[in-house]
């Protein structure tokens, strides 16, 4: 007999997630950025832009993004683009640091309940296979962070 | 009818296939619906739509059936040894490859070599063909809509020899560009192809590739044609003598045979003049600490203890194929597959890739959804036991060619029905609502 | 006691090992002789008695019906599909790879690579490090009484670089002289060494090689050190982390486990450089024209469909082999390797080659009979119901060595009986009057 | 249930060939002739020297053979040796020809028959990896017949 996977449609797919991918927040045409500076997953080849813009007072700005992933993929980047602006590089340090603890199962994801809408993310951990889709835009902010000129 | 009267024989023409004709006449009298309950996999879990046979077909009882016995009945080394067991095991497994033989009409059981699949297969012709054909500023060929187990293996060995890679380019609706060749002729590069690879069958987009004519041009100018046959040999007849390639390569797991399992054809005046690839048991002749000397085709090629299981495995799952009628599979299949091509493509906001001839395709369906990525339909089909794949489906240069990262795939074997498509076609309508 | 303090950490030493010692005073209370009953194809010839585990083992049910089950529930190709029935292929296949790991005590799944067997595994060794490691002028060292798998791939990839493959010598009793080694140092060829690949336990003589001494040796210099343990796995707890080795190398079907099914275990620092072998599908991350990029490890070395089936097959046998107790096990076979040793080396007109301490040696005794052949001397077996091999063993070199062509070949697994050796030593004398 | 080889154990081993094997005629030390000349059998690593002395007349005067085989070996190189002298190169070519069409299955045993005690290897085709025991000499003579100064 068939067993279903551990994980529910709407589980992954939550409201917040679905509105997420019809709508993006701070997704917009980057094609400024140079495409050897595009952010990758290559185990399905979908690819992702980042612009991290600082305020003068040294706190994150905003954060803008460009590529046409999976629900996802998509919904992670737009909810991550609206939760960063205002903290420093080492407050987006540590809050990209504890996501992907929770997304890599090594922290429960009650963990991002404090965290407001981004806690629907949390649900993806049932899904094995979708969780690099999860992390794409956070590996792409860590990656930016770094290379930001100081 | 010959055997050779399948669409193989007609596979760059169009609907001129007396085959076709007699189908359209009566489309669903070939094969029962009944004969999903030959499958046990299928049999156990009724409500299973399974639409992804290009990655991995479901196996029949017989196949089963044929490796447990072997293991319960005959299980012993192959070769050499004096003992019945092991001269049962022998001839299970030389048995089996003499059914390889005759299923792909072959000149001999030594051109019959069998591999761990398609991959190894290819792995093993693109070392040992460029060992011997390939120097310094040479060609190989291949197409922009290869599988990357026919791509990857000849990028390296061009690497390796500091030849070029050179890609048959394809156009946007999945077919190849054979004006290419033309092209290569006039600024004299066609002297520098020595070797040209080509699936017969895109596992990307369901298109049947021209193979006489790529052969042909092959054969005037004395160019080995190797031809992925991993998605062609589910589905079409194939005589390899007749096909006018030099090397066929196709995996048993795709073919309603066991995993693990695979063959290599070649024409024995090539096989002869290669070097072996692996070495060890079975393929050699003399040791000696500074050089040693080869056994005889085919154990030249196949070093160490060989799958015998997986052998018998194949040989069952060829003879059940002919059993049931090659041309009876081919026919339901084709029928199918015009059914499902008409499904789809009357659909609103999906994009259906590959060719518009639906003569000129077979049994694979790349499809995206406006809006909609690939992975999130998949994912959504799953929950109402619909089974296809999404992603690249180890095609990117394929994909890049569309400018798309992946799409989802659902592909046809003969277990499949009516049904199973209007399943799949409610599943599209489900996603579409479900992320509207 | 530790799974650590089996044979392996006293392979060099004798008779101080615990075990040895209980079974000496209770030779046969550790596993009851209808262990053959789990063995279908022994179970259903009761008067086979089978000789040629070193060639292949028998299956038990157990593996046999894990084989079975996955094809019946669970088949469908791996990675990246976002069905439940690939995932739980996937699990399967996963699970598999982690039972190998803890059975090796691996430190990481990503050391855990699946191949047909062990020829397959040393092609890739060979390859991989050799381009890793070996120049012009370089040394391999290999020993005189490998296997052909384990001595014609390091041959040809000498050959391939330039390199040389230089022999440790062997003693007339199948013992290796490790005195070579202080040799090399002497004459300062021990600098040119870039790979050193010995067998565990030798197929031919079935000398237990001292490989703390050799994994030492090289450790002191930094040169990997390859393990053929195609013949020791079957017998003895391995832990490759303990063991000194940074490969090692075994064949499911000679451990209990399917053909088409083997291991290469590799430390993650060495496959981490090194570069891949076959290519294709699963092992690649992006694929351009120009140029590939690779999956990470172990999917790096494991191009194309895998055989899910080999390896549920070959976890199954593990998880058997742990549940009877892989001490145990080793304890009788021990015994009846002493009792075989004993029987055998007492007959008149008989040869053993090998080492005359039994406690250096294990399962397999090569031998032959003044004035007749082995080929005859296994011929003639046959006829009583004795399964045993002749020949040379894929091991022409160590043949050499000893100055035969051939030699009959006994080899133990646990469902060996003392019945068994009677019969085998009774066929002996059957040979003897036959041909006298 | 086992099912046994089609061939019986004395089919292989008769009388005939039992008594070549232990006493085989016209075997000599031929250490004189060079390893390099050595026919080899390689799917068992048995070797055999031979050589042919021609008598004035173009008649083969003598075979001799070194090389310790198994008894099909052995014996059919005894046998061979017995039955060869008299015979002209010719004669012995269409000889060998016959011999290996017989073991290689093309021609009926039967066609042995007439050559006396040769005819036991007949029952050789009955054991498939045993026929490269009993051609073994017969290649050997084959290729030195060739290599023989006219
Ligand atoms: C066209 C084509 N070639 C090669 C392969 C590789 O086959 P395998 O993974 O069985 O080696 C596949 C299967 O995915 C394929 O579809
Ligand atoms: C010591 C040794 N190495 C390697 C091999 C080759 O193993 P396989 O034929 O399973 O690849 C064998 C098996 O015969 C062996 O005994
Ligand atoms: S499927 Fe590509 S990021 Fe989700
Ligand atoms: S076994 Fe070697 S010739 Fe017969």
């Amino acid at each position: 007999m068939m067993q279903q996977s551990s994980g529910d449609l709407d589980d992954l797919y939550m409201e917040i997630i679905l509105d997420h991918y019809k709508s993006p927040r701070n997704r917009a045409d980057l094609s400024h950025i140079s495409d050897d500076e595009t952010h990758e997953n290559p185990s399905c080849g979908d690819t992702l832009k980042l612009e991290v813009l600082m305020g003068d007072d040294g706190r994150i700005k905003s954060v803008l993004f460009d590529g046409h992933g999976c629900a996802i993929s998509t919904a992670s980047a737009s909810l991550m683009s609206e939760r960063l602006p205002g903290k420093t590089r080492e407050e987006a340090r540590q809050f990209i640091d504890a996501f992907l603890k929770v997304l890599r199962g090594e922290e429960h994801p009650s963990r991002l309940e404090e965290w407001g809408d981004l806690a629907v993310l949390g649900g993806v951990v049932q899904f094995p296979l979708r969780i690099k889709c999860a992390t794409l835009a956070w590996h792409a902010l860590e990656k930016t962070l770094e290379e930001l000129i100081p | 009818m010959g055997r050779t009267s399948g669409f193989f024989m007609t596979s760059d023409a169009r609907s001129t296939d007396p085959l076709t004709e007699r189908l359209l006449a009566d489309p669903r009298g070939f094969l029962g619906d009944d004969v999903r309950n030959e499958f046990p996999l299928l049999a156990a879990n009724p409500d299973l739509i399974y639409l992804d046979s290009a990655a991995t077909s479901q196996k029949p009882e017989a196949v089963l059936s044929a490796i447990d016995r072997y293991y319960r009945q005959d299980n012993a080394n192959v070769h050499r040894s004096l003992y019945d067991l092991a001269e049962r095991s022998t001839m299970a497994f030389e048995d089996s490859r003499r059914v390889v033989e005759s299923y792909l009409n072959a000149a001999s059981h030594r051109e019959i070599i069998f591999t761990r699949g398609t991959t190894e297969a290819l792995n093993l012709l693109a070392w040992s063909l460029s060992e011997l054909l390939v120097t310094e500023g040479d060609i190989i060929l291949v197409s922009t809509l290869e599988h990357h187990a026919n791509f990857v293996p000849w990028q390296q060995a061009a690497i390796r020899k500091g030849a070029e890679l050179l890609l048959i380019p394809a156009l946007k609706d999945g077919t190849l560009d054979l004006d290419f060749l033309s092209t290569l002729e006039k600024d004299s590069r066609a002297d520098r192809v020595k070797i040209t690879a080509v699936a017969h069958i895109s596992n990307a987009f369901g298109t049947i590739h021209p193979v006489r004519a790529i052969s042909r041009w092959c054969r005037e100018r004395g160019i080995p044609l190797v031809l992925d046959a991993a998605q062609s040999l589910p589905h079409l007849p194939i005589d390899v003598q007749a096909s006018g390639a030099d090397f066929l390569a196709f995996s048993g797991h795709k073919v309603y045979g066991p995993m693990g399992s695979g063959v290599l054809w070649g024409r024995e005046e090539w096989l002869e003049k290669m070097p072996p690839w692996q070495t060890g048991g079975e393929m050699i002749s003399m040791v000696k600490p500074e050089k040693s000397t080869w056994n005889e085709l085919p154990y030249k090629f196949e070093a160490g203890t060989p799958d015998v299981a997986a052998a018998v495995g194949l040989a069952a799952a060829l003879k059940w194929m002919k059993d049931t009628g090659v041309e009876r599979l081919e026919a339901r299949e084709h029928e199918l597959g015009l059914y499902t091509y008409k499904r789809l493509s009357s659909l609103e906001g999906l994009t259906l890739y590959g060719p518009s001839d639906p003569f000129r395709r077979r049994a694979v369906f790349s499809f995206n959804l406006e809006g909609i990525h690939s992975h999130d339909v998949a994912q959504y089909m799953n929950t109402v036991g619909v089974a296809i794949r999404s992603g690249h489906h180890c095609a990117q240069p394929a994909m890049r060619l569309m400018g798309i990262p992946s799409t989802a795939r659902a592909s046809l074997a003969l277990y499949n029905t009516h049904e199973d498509i209007d399943k799949l076609i409610d599943a599209v309508k489900g996603v579409q609502e479900y992320f509207r």
